[in-house]
């Protein structure tokens, strides 16, 4: 294992993150306007439907608000005790804990590995990308830790505790088109999550899947059914299916890639606003490096078939020039093998 | 070769054409008809009786295949003095009560075997196992369990519908993408509210051909067994009726009782066959 | 006690049933012996049927053909014990033909087909193997059984009345045996069932188990009785009786057919079992059935009725 | 909230852990075992015979439901005599004709639903009207078009396959995503070749479970036909063996009988339509 | 209709044909290295693998070459020609002229209309690509050209005629990853449109099939299914089928969607390289500007639901600066609704 750290700052610790929390507080819910600006750098261009989508208040989400706040009253507690514990005392338990693990599909009589003894950690709150050659086993890590597939090799823990199965509380963003029930409208697509999992009642799911709908540019096709909808409709249609949820977890396998830019980088700006307010841990896999380097605070480098980890990198607080210098040693890594 | 590279042809700029969406375009009636299967049936169903009408003639036995005028007289005549209406109803009611109860039974066996292996492997060996088994076989059972009557023929019935049903749901869940699958264990949703809400609207389309098969099973077998079961004072369904106008030689009459058979069964398709699939699997893009 | 349910199958040989029923007889002599008889009477198709139905205790008296009461009385010899009540009448069977050359059961050739009910096992079948071995010796009993086709009565008659298939040859009851030679005049009888056994014979019998002629005695007796009312009812009143029939059964049959068949001389109506006797030793020669039957008494109760039987 | 922003970690960089792919790596043989669904299905086979026997002997009236183990005896009885495996020679082989011709038939109207409208809706009034009609309906029809003997048998055989097995294989073509249909149009195929090599396949998942469905009615329906055509000259199959000792009150060998029908159909769905599931819808992913 | 053309040079004619054509040649297979460099500014790494894809020399294929020789030449001949002839004149049959169509879906009793009123044409030999904001009717398009979609108004004429329906002279890759049939490998799959048109024999198209294989990076899959891949691996198998057809026109939605940066770089190096052997027509939908700038020759924009024409722009022989300008002029165009 030779680790070796290319960005000097190592613990930066809670003055590093109050920093952080400053820069944010003063972006507002858009994200750091410069991050913006650098990242897509064709076009600074504010977007249009960001102050549309502000409008609706959205009361039947109060009672749920008001325990985030006490949640976030608490944790603000905890934040003020971490201050004079060692910092590490406040990120030693991540949220998601992959130990080695290897994953395995079974054909005919033969086993084929996807990935072979993966090993990271995602924290809460934080923005975690899978970046990997095509079929590196992005998504059947994702899978996995889904609960969908189990591990041939090693453990997934959340908090701590080895995952038991899927749940809501890691919704999924999948790759795959055919993932919305044929049989719901679009409306219902988004509703049917809040319901089944018990969020919400059924009418407070439908106003808030409806919000939410309006969120992704589909408020028009609320009533269509998934066969009569675009590639990219879809995967827009599973992207508010989960953002919706406002999941602790969230996973989401390479959701933008049937979008064109614009709608892409609307899609990313609802996400990053979603952050802001939920700061919802995210494992998100792509294959843009820009897109890696504008969504993740930490990007993750897997080696082609079956997917090793070649390199971990933290993609948060750069300036431009980093950025860039970062973005091109991912493609050197990506090119090497 | 290069000189086939193609040439650069000026760039253009357009205002895009304006377009309003003309709120409500119906489909204009003429297509809306032309394309409406029920008429394209009726004419079929008409040519069908053509053709019985011409065979029988041709046969010219009127005893073993009478005319379909002779048949459609008998049936109006039984159908005016309302002997039939009274057997179709007796078939009808029992046969609706089989049919539930398979239904339910077929169902919730698929529930179990797409829980657990041993539930698949149960519901694939009694499937094989019971599926060829004629209903000879069960009669015993039934007198034993049931005794003579009603009882008796319902059992009948879900041995009719349990064993199709189940073969075609199972067969269709299993057939249920992976996706779809994990999407709705992402919910959250297990067990039954998985099978229920996830599994069975995605196997539809197989359950739908399934319940089809069913029906018309379930409608063979309910006039066979009315011969085993047989008729206490005159109550006899429409198998009875066929039998007994077969044993006097009325054979107008029994193919009367078969033709309403048909009848019953077309109505049915049209009805509620059809109607569900247009309102479902059609609707919803799982079928064309 | 009190409780009579009746199987019967479908035919015009259970006349006296639909007469004791109609004109409820059973339930008058049940009075006279001082029980309430409730009577419900189901049609079943088929001799297995009423047999399971029987063993199954869904009813209590069985109407069926003789051969089947011989089968369920040599199955159920020291268990339920099931023995006959009484006969419903003699009825000729007609082996008829529509091809001229065949006369007799001699004439038969390997072009033609003979329908009955069930090939081997059926009444006319039994017959029909009974007259072979008296024809050619009883190790030929079986002579004719490949020409036979099993058919139901309605469509064998069918084939025969309108031709177009093979079958030229039907060994019916009535009033299908009827219907065919009335339908079509080359059809001619080539075999009687009376020629075979020996003069009237029982066509069709009711039978029951021991235990239920045992525990219901009065109901037992009454309902004997009621059968030879009936029988008395029938053989004087004919025509009462073809209408009592179309109306029970609902049917079309045409009364002067029915009424031809009642009328009848070969006809009668008595419920005393008559000539049944050949046709047990015959089964029991060919090993159809196990035990031996020395008299008609071992098959049917001893009743006074049964006394003079046969 | 701001204090929740996730606290910088170090880079790190690794040399790919080395993955030398074990050439076969094949699965343990107990896993396979476990998963091998032959020894549940056999256990079942033996628990279902254990409550048949319990059955029976409750019910003590070995006249309408002997014990299971009168049955075996009867069975190896007349196996061994050679008698049972005649008549089941004779039932098969008119069995497999029938059926081979049904499915043939089910294929091609299938294939002539999905060309036409017409024949769609052709196919949707022939099954809606014929399959519930009963083989006493047909009895007639066989005695004019194909006489007595075998070819009648066939004839009823057809009805008893063709219905369901066209329901379920049109079911299963209309389920065919419109994506993989445009590929095959896409490849240039066209009528029968773009039916045999794009539709059928796809829909393999549901023709299988009507194969099943349609093989198990094929025996209940040549059972019960036996009956009436089975028997000239002493040929009967095993639906007269069953008729025959039925009549003679034999019931250990009618459930002989029934039990070697029981045995078959498993045999047969372990041989032939499990094996065919594994090696096609199984292993393309198209069914769990 | 006020077309303003934005580049200068209007019919630039044989001559610049003939630039176009040396400057072609110079680059070799590769396409122009300038344009890799600028479209794929963060690295210039040679691609390792075109070496080794050039080696099988493909026996199975010489009785068609040598007809493709010949009619090269035919070529040739009309090219000569053509140098005297007036430019317009050799370029006055387009391959594909979609004629004010648009495209209607029937949903329930209405019907929604996916394009309206769409007119281009495509030159032969020309890649002509569409963009456009989800769900504006590119695929609805594509599919209208593929024969698989009636027109509800317009034509679509292919070199003149009215198209009757699909066929293998325009293969298409679909969007979708379900295109593939589940019951074949993927070496079957590959080759089984060779077979079905009957272009080659069974082990030809094996041969033909393999080697195509190894070009998308799936040599090592060639006996797995389709179910037991990756959604990229997918869409390759998809590519490698087209692509082996060498059809006369090649219909691509957003192949490359589902592809890491690296293989979708390939991916484009071998489609251009084809194109080079082949000289199809290229007609491909794609939502990256950048690939849209590197893969077509002319662009397509189409303004947001339901799809009309916005603008069509030159994209051949730019340099960087240009491009670049086109680029923005692209996204400028397509923010603005
Ligand atoms: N169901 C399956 N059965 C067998 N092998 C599989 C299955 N799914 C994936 N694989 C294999 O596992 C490997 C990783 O697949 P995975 O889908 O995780 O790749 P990926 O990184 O998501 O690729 P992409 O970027 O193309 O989506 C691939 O080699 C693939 O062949
Ligand atoms: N089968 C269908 N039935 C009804 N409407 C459809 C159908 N397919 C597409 N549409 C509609 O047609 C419009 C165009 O769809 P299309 O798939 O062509 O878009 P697209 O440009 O390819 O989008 P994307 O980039 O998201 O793939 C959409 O509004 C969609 O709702
Ligand atoms: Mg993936
Ligand atoms: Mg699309």
């Amino acid at each position: 294992m030779s680790a070796r750290p290319d960005v000097v700052e190592r613990w930066s610790g809670v003055n590093a993150g109050q920093d952080e929390a400053r820069r944010l507080r003063l972006a507002g819910h858009a994200g750091d306007p410069a991050e913006v600006a650098d990242a897509d750098a064709v076009s600074g261009t504010p977007l249009k439907f960001r102050v549309a989508r502000r409008a609706p208040s959205r009361p039947h989400l109060q009672p749920r608000a008001v325990g985030e706040a006490v949640n976030a009253v608490a944790a603000a507690a905890a934040a003020v005790a971490e201050v004079d514990a060692p910092p590490h005392a406040a990120t030693h338990q991540p949220r998601l804990r992959v130990d080695n693990v290897s994953l395995d599909y079974r054909v005919d009589r033969r086993s084929i590995r996807a990935t072979h003894q993966v090993a990271f950690d995602v924290m809460p709150g934080e923005r975690f990308v899978l970046l990997g050659a095509s079929g590196c086993g992005k998504s059947s890590l994702l899978k996995a830790v889904g609960g969908f597939l189990p591990a041939s090799e090693g453990r997934i823990l959340l908090d701590g505790q080895p995952i038991s199965g899927p749940g809501p509380d890691r919704m999924a963003v999948f790759q795959e088109f055919d993932q919305l029930p044929p049989w719901k409208t679009v409306l219902d697509n988004v509703a049917f999550p809040l319901t089944a999992s018990r969020k919400l009642d059924v009418a407070g799911a439908r106003l808030h899947a409806q919000d939410w709908l309006a969120r992704v540019g589909l408020a028009g096709f609320a009533g269509a059914f998934p066969h009569q909808l675009s590639g990219g409709m879809k995967q827009r249609v599973a992207i508010a299916r989960a953002l919706a949820m406002s999941p602790r977890m969230l996973l989401m396998d390479e959701p933008f890639a049937a979008l064109d830019a614009l709608t892409r980088r609307r899609m990313q700006e609802e996400l990053l606003a979603l952050w802001e307010q939920e700061r919802f841990t995210l494992l998100f896999v792509t294959h843009s490096i820009e897109e890696a380097l504008h969504v993740g605070h930490r990007i993750l480098v897997l080696s082609p078939h079956p997917g090793r980890v070649r390199a971990e990198f933290n993609a948060q607080g750069l300036d431009g020039a980093q950025r860039l210098a970062l973005g091109q040693r991912i493609e050197q890594l990506l090119l090497e093998t | 070769m290069s000189l086939m590279a193609p040439v650069r042809r000026p760039d253009r700029l357009l205002d895009p054409q304006p377009y309003v969406p003309t709120t409500a375009q119906p489909v204009p009636l003429w297509q809306r008809l032309a394309e409406a299967s029920g008429w394209r049936q009726a004419l079929l169903l008409v040519l069908l009786a053509g053709l019985w009408e011409v065979a029988a003639r041709l046969a010219d036995n009127d005893l073993l295949l009478p005319p379909c005028s002779a048949a459609a007289r008998a049936l109006v005549t039984d159908l005016a003095s309302g002997e039939l209406l009274m057997r179709a109803g007796v078939s009808l009611q029992l046969l609706l009560q089989g049919y539930g109860l398979g239904v339910v039974l077929a169902l919730g066996l698929t529930a179990l075997a797409t829980a657990t292996r041993w539930g698949r492997d149960l519901l694939a060996s009694l499937t094989a196992m019971f599926n060829p088994l004629p209903a000879i076989a069960l009669l015993p059972l039934a007198l034993l369990w049931f005794g003579l009557g009603a009882r008796s023929l319902v059992f009948v019935l879900v041995h009719a519908v349990l064993w199709p049903l189940a073969l075609a749901a199972s067969a269709g869940v299993s057939a249920v993408p992976e996706t779809l699958r994990m999407a709705g264990r992402n919910y959250g949703l297990t067990g039954p509210r998985f099978v229920a809400q996830i599994l069975l609207p995605a196997a539809l389309p197989s359950i739908l051909s399934g319940l089809r098969v069913a029906w018309a099973f379930a409608w063979r077998t309910l006039i066979a067994a009315e011969l085993f079961f047989g008729a206490s004072s005159g109550q006899g369904g429409l198998g009875w009726y066929i039998f007994q106008n077969r044993n006097e030689l009325m054979t107008d009459h029994v193919f009367a009782g078969l033709a309403l058979v048909i009848l019953i069964g077309w109505l049915v398709e049209r009805l509620v066959f059809s109607t569900i699939e247009r309102w479902t699997v059609r609707r919803w893009g799982m079928q064309r | 006690e009190g409780q009579l349910r009746i199987a019967e199958q479908f035919g015009i040989v259970y006349l006296l049933l639909n007469v004791a029923q109609d004109q409820k007889l059973i339930e008058k002599h049940g009075k006279s012996e001082g029980v309430d008889i409730r009577v419900q009477s189901v049609q079943l198709s088929g001799g297995p049927a009423i047999n399971e139905a029987l063993l199954s205790g869904s009813i209590d008296v069985a109407g069926a053909g003789v051969g089947p009461l011989l089968t369920l009385w040599d199955k159920t010899r020291g268990r339920q014990n099931v023995r006959g009540i009484a006969s419903l009448g003699n009825f000729p069977y007609y082996l008829t033909s529509s091809n001229p050359a065949v006369r007799t059961i001699a004439d038969f050739s390997d072009k033609d087909r003979i329908a009955l009910p069930a090939v081997g096992v059926s009444v006319q079948s039994r017959i029909l193997q009974l007259a072979s071995a008296r024809q050619w010796g009883d190790s030929q009993f079986n002579r004719l059984d490949r020409l036979q086709v099993a058919l139901p009565h309605p469509d064998a008659t069918a084939a025969l009345i309108k031709g177009g298939t093979e079958i030229n040859a039907h060994f019916g009851n009535p009033p299908f045996q009827e219907q065919g030679l009335a339908g079509n005049p080359a059809v001619h009888v080539v075999l009687s069932s009376y020629d075979v056994l020996g003069g009237p014979a029982s066509a069709t019998v009711l039978y029951t188990t021991e235990k239920f002629r045992k525990e219901n005695p009065k109901t037992y007796r009454a309902f004997v009785a009621a059968l030879a009312e009936a029988a008395e009812f029938v053989t004087r009143h004919p025509e009462q009786a073809a209408e009592i029939y179309q109306r029970n059964e609902g049917s079309k049959v045409p009364r002067d057919l029915l009424l031809k068949v009642i009328r009848n001389p070969e006809v009668q109506f008595k419920i005393a079992p008559q000539n049944t006797l050949a046709l047990a030793e015959f089964m029991h020669r060919v090993g159809a059935i196990k035990n031996k039957p020395t008299s008609v008494k071992d098959y049917f109760f001893d009743d006074p009725h049964n006394a003079s039987g046969s």
